[in-house]
């Protein structure tokens, strides 16, 4: 077996294949029409992860679909949907947002972070996810993306919180397991991580 | 023109009758005040020139009881009550319409009913009824009615099944709402309420064009001493004269 | 029509004006065709349903005129796109109206108040389940309403001004701007107007398709409150089945000055009773003059509630709602 | 007003009749061949420690072969009803005392005596007399491999395994040193019990509840993995206090819809509807029935959340007990304002609107 063709890798490669076609497609489709003035034009640039990526972004496009179907980022999980589980949680410009509630098109000119970006270049984790693990907070996993951009968001802020504050700012991710206890104490394990 | 009949889904995704499509009230509203300037303009064009109107002088007789007047008002106030308050969510005047609505929609109900025993057991309710040869009477300039002409028998029994049609599916409606008579069940299923609203509605449409007309002739300048004595109760015997047959009609005589 | 759920966004047109002309213009352009784009938190949810249907977007956030806390010469101004976070950490309303601060600090979840909007808060629809889940009911446009009748599930629905829909206002900022003697600032391509926020919204007996006054083409820009109440006593407190994401059970929020020991003047104004905030004129004129005190709220906690008409499930809101103003006045 | 409740959870835990696949290659690292899903619990790893325990293996010498079908796992039991631990241990134990079994009978072969004279430590199966007389589990596999037959799965397997293991074991025959075990059915009923002791306040003016503290302790024999123990008790009581408190699963009397669609109206508890830590313990009493005294914990701490919290709340009311859950804000501001409201058909988990 080789171990670089996982299915993982095979679904990303499938969803970066077709993104390539939609795109150049969509350049002629979405060019050269006449619109009136306010009207977003298709093909933008995004800075995701500290990368500017070419997108072909449809209009009503959520931020989460263009993340997960368009640049293959599929760590950030969709859950309900709307805006009322916080799977999708990452940041923009360091604020904790349901990516699965905004329109890709509302953040050309501003810094998204999903849980990929957040290993460091040399394949260290990011002191959350390293506390996460320590601390086995995630259970089935599925929330733990969310939970993770939610924390980071705080420590950014706010580098020294509280057990009460860090569960106040998580407070907008769902974790039907109940972990909540687990991402608390891994949460305060990052702060003695960060120092 | 868009639809007549609005549809919605119920609850299990069925498609059932909302009600009348209220763009046919634009319709309506402009196919009757352009049937009326046309009436208007004809009217003029055959005019003849100093016509000689029958006088409001001398003797006077009576046409109307004050009773009945006070039953004619009030109903005519009641139904543009009705018509306000219902048009005006339709056309997008933000009133607290309802309580008024179903306010009035009660009293025009109670004056209906007790109009109709009156006028079935106390009054003379043969001078209205729509016999055959009535027809003729419009075709022949000879032939003069009793106290009601055809045009005016024609349009009571048009009001009249017009505004029967309107309270009956109009109390059928208020027992939906929370009243202070009692709660609202939601008892109709909602392909018939639908239709309610349908018939409602269309009754409503019809009662509009109506009521427009009947404002029209009402004030016909040939026609005014009818509207004054819908107001004061009496016309002059010239008036009379010219118009109805006394040995079809004797009123007697005005205080 | 029963909800269908879709996990992708309608096909739907979205404008991004960068100015307040074209956005006024658009607005008026595309009418009722045209969704005016907060943070947008109310928003995807009816568009992935189906359930309502507009055929564009008009993205409001991206105004910079219509965002942001201004002092003026008496009061503050506060943009129509600020987000709540930015007015719950503002350092200017928490120390001169914290009640503001604190009810746009407790909306929803984090993440949502992180780029949900006052206006989106204030304009939000009701959270009928029954008109959420898309049927046809009066709010609708339709002739029946499935929450008031003898076996609807009502628990969250009104005690007041029901006119065939009972739907309550969500907002939790309504009751604070209103308390707040706030006002309104309405834009159109037309002009500008200034509507009081007690009578910015309106309930079904006057309009049963809309919540407030805005027509067709207007933008609700900013919200001005004015110095009337800056630094008053205050208080706000919202009890909702869960504390995160839900929507109030019964919110109250309040401000009071005293002289002394005495109350000379109060405003307190409960959401989630009525379709629009519901301010307790009676109670606020029969405090006036009194201490906040266990004995003044006990003697006026029944006019708080008089006239309310529960439905079969929402008894509970009537103490609830007399808890809260208790609570309130006495401090 | 505080409340105080203590709650009882109890769930059967535990199963048989289930197969366990071992493997050792010339490298001498352990491969537990293992079905156990992961669901977070981490019981697919904790039952594999068996396995390694009873080999007195380094968990780093080991591999848990898991995740697809295709890597020829034996037929382990569902990961539902609390049972994960107590089955899956039986097997893994089970092949792993038959690997034992078999490095004994190849080093008695290779070094004389009988498989009775041997032991292991360190890796190594050596004489018990002089532990200098013996072989690396690495040597032991491939003089497996060489002798085949029983010793690498192509002869002797355990009789009644399942048709699932029969594939797998025919998969992996003569590909290493193989220990294979078919649990035979046992009798009874293993239970998992949990006790969960809680105080809130309840505010009688807004009918809601605060858990100031809660501490649940299960008993679930020896404890395989406290960490995943922990989760396991914390995890069922967020969900014992939406059982209680929050979570209404209604449909529409009216027209028969459901009504709890969408987060919204099917009320997850958040963080902040959870008390800031729930304490646990346990027992960490072995099981008689099981080779490493383990079972299973999933539902009950759930059942004995639940029960703590709602005797919480009956006792902060003076005792009124509602016969329906959960119960919410509404239910007892109902129940202190004197409201005779129905609360059945809004509180349908009891089973009886």
């Amino acid at each position: 077996m080789n171990p670089k063709l996982t299915r993982r890798r095979f679904i990303k490669g499938v969803i970066a294949s077709g993104a390539a076609a939609t795109t150049t497609a969509a350049w002629y489709s979405a060019t050269g029409q006449e619109r009136p003035s306010g009207f977003v034009e298709r093909l933008v640039r995004i800075n995701v992860n500290g990368q500017v990526r070419n997108v072909d972004v449809e209009p009503q496009e959520t931020l989460a679909s263009t993340l997960r179907y368009k640049l293959g980022l599929t760590g950030t999980k969709l859950g309900c949907n709307r805006g009322e589980c916080g799977a999708c949680t990452v940041l923009v410009n360091d604020v904790p947002t349901y990516a699965c509630s905004v329109l890709t098109h509302s953040f050309k000119n501003d810094r998204i972070e999903t849980v990929e970006g957040l290993e460091s270049a040399n394949g260290d984790l990011h002191p959350v996810q390293q506390a996460f693990v320590e601390e086995l907070a995630p259970q089935c996993g599925y929330c733990t993306p969310g939970q993770i951009m939610s924390a980071v968001g705080l420590l950014r802020e706010n580098a020294n919180p509280t057990r009460d504050e860090a569960r106040h700012a998580l407070a907008g991710n769902i974790c039907r397991c109940g972990s909540y206890d687990s991402y608390l104490d891994g949460v305060m394990r990052a702060v003695e991580l960060i120092g | 023109m868009g639809e007549i009949v609005r549809f919605k889904r119920d609850v299990w995704g069925e498609e059932v009758i909302l009600g009348v499509s209220w763009d046919l009230l634009y319709v309506v509203f402009m196919a009757i005040v352009i049937l009326l300037i046309a009436h208007a303009i004809v009217m003029a064009a055959l005019a003849k020139k100093n016509l000689e109107r029958p006088t409001g002088e001398g003797r006077r007789i009576v046409r109307h009881e004050s009773i009945d007047r006070w039953f004619h008002w009030l109903m005519a106030a009641s139904i543009l009550v009705l018509i306000f308050t219902g048009v005006a969510p339709i056309i997008g005047l933000r009133i607290a319409w309802l309580d008024i609505h179903w306010i009035s929609g009660l009293i025009l109900t109670f004056l209906v009913i007790a109009h109709i025993v009156r006028a079935s057991f106390w009054q003379d309710f043969k001078s209205m009824l729509l016999m055959p040869k009535d027809f003729a009477e419009p075709f022949d300039s000879a032939r003069k009615p009793g106290k009601y002409y055809f045009e005016q028998k024609g349009m009571h029994w048009a009001v009249t099944v017009v505004v029967l049609a309107v309270i009956v599916t109009g109390v059928l409606m208020f027992m939906q709402i929370d009243s202070p008579f009692w709660e609202r069940t939601n008892s109709m299923p909602e392909d018939q309420l639908g239709l309610v609203f349908l018939l409602h509605g269309l009754s409503t449409l019809a009662l509009v064009a109506l009521a427009a007309t009947h404002i029209y002739f009402a004030l016909r300048p040939e026609k005014i001493f009818y509207t004054r004595s819908m107001i004061s109760g009496w016309m002059s015997e010239d008036e009379l004269a010219a118009n109805h047959d006394p040995a079809k009609w004797s009123p007697k005589e005005a205080d | 029509m029963v909800a269908t759920s879709h996990d992708v966004m309608p096909d739907i047109e979205l404008y991004q004006p960068a100015d307040e002309a074209t956005a006024l213009d658009l607005a008026s352009r595309l009418g009722n065709e045209g969704w005016l784009l907060g943070g947008g938190q109310d928003t995807y949810g009816w568009l992935k349903d189906r359930n309502k249907n507009p055929s564009a977007m008009i993205e409001l956030t991206q105004i910079d005129a219509w965002k942001g806390i201004t002092e003026t010469v008496d009061g503050i101004e506060i943009g129509a796109v600020t987000t709540l976070t930015d007015i719950a950490r503002d350092p200017l309303i928490q120390s001169r109206f914290g009640l503001l601060a604190e009810a746009a600090g407790i909306v929803a979840s984090p993440q949502i108040r992180n780029v949900g909007t006052l206006g989106g808060n204030l304009i939000q629809d009701t959270r009928c389940w029954y008109y959420r889940r898309g049927l046809d009911c009066y709010r609708a446009g339709g002739n029946i309403c499935y929450a008031d009748s003898p076996e609807g599930l009502n628990r969250e629905h009104a005690l007041f001004g029901a006119s065939r829909c009972v739907a309550v206002t969500p907002s939790d900022t309504a009751p604070a701007l209103v308390a707040l003697d706030a006002t309104m600032v309405i834009s159109s391509t037309s002009g500008q107007r200034e509507i009081p926020a007690q009578d910015f919204f309106v309930g079904p007996d006057r309009d049963i398709l809309n919540m407030t006054v805005l027509n067709e083409g207007e933008i609700l820009t900013a919200v001005r409150i004015p110095n009337t109440w800056a630094n008053a006593e205050f208080y706000f407190e919202k009890v909702a089945d869960r504390n995160v994401w839900d929507f109030a059970l019964v919110n109250v929020a309040a401000a009071f000055r005293t002289s002394g020991e005495n109350i000379e003047d109060a405003r307190i104004v409960c959401g989630a009773v009525e379709c629009v905030p519901r301010r307790l004129q009676d109670v606020e004129a029969a405090i006036r003059g009194r201490s906040r005190s266990d004995s003044t709220a006990n003697a006026v906690a029944d006019m708080a509630t008089a006239g309310a008409r529960p439905l079969n499930y929402n008894n509970f809101k009537v103490p609830l709602m007399q808890n809260l103003v208790k609570r309130a006045i006495r401090g | 007003m505080v409340g105080l409740g203590i709650g009882q959870g109890y769930h059967n835990a535990g199963r048989s009749g289930m197969d366990g696949i071992v493997m050792m290659g010339p490298d001498g690292r352990l491969k537990v061949h293992n079905g156990v899903g992961n669901l977070g619990t981490y019981s697919y790893a904790a039952v594999s420690r068996a396995a390694a325990e009873v080999l007195k293996m380094p968990w780093d010498r080991v591999d848990i072969i898991t995740g697809r079908t295709d890597l020829h796992l034996p037929i382990t039991s569902p990961q539902d009803g609390s049972n994960s631990i107590f089955t899956n241990t039986r097997t893994f134990y089970g092949a792993a005392q038959d690997m034992l079994t078999k490095m004994k009978e190849i080093a008695a072969n290779d070094l004389g005596g009988a498989p009775e004279d041997y032991d292991i430590s360190n890796e190594r199966v050596h004489q018990i007399a002089d532990d200098s007389a013996g072989m690396t589990f690495g040597e032991v596999a491939a003089r497996g491999l060489e002798l085949g037959g029983k010793y690498t799965g192509e002869a002797e397997l355990p009789e009644e395994l399942a048709e699932w293991t029969q594939i797998a074991a025919d998969r992996l025959a003569g590909t290493g040193f193989m220990g294979i075990f078919h649990d035979p059915r046992h009798e009874g009923n293993p239970p998992g019990f949990t006790v969960t002791c809680c105080e809130i306040e309840l505010d009688k003016e807004t009918g809601k509840i605060e858990i100031h503290d809660m501490i649940s302790i299960g008993e679930a024999g020896t404890i395989m993995h406290p960490k995943g123990m922990d989760n396991q008790l914390v995890g069922g009581a967020v969900w014992g206090i939406g059982l209680s408190a929050l979570e209404r699963h209604l449909y529409d009397p009216q027209n028969g819809i459901p009504a709890s669609t969408g987060y919204w109206q099917s009320k997850v508890p958040t963080y902040l509807d959870c008390p800031l830590k729930i304490d646990t313990g346990w027992v960490d009493l072995p099981d008689p029935e099981n080779p490493v005294g383990a079972r299973g914990i999933g539902e009950p701490s759930q059942g004995s959340v639940s029960a703590a919290l709602t005797a919480a709340i009956t006792d902060a009311l003076d005792g009124h007990i509602f016969g329906a859950s959960p119960i919410t804000t509404d239910m007892i501001l109902n129940h202190i304002a004197g409201t005779s409201e129905e609360s059945v058909p809004l509180a349908q988990n009891n089973y009886r609107g």
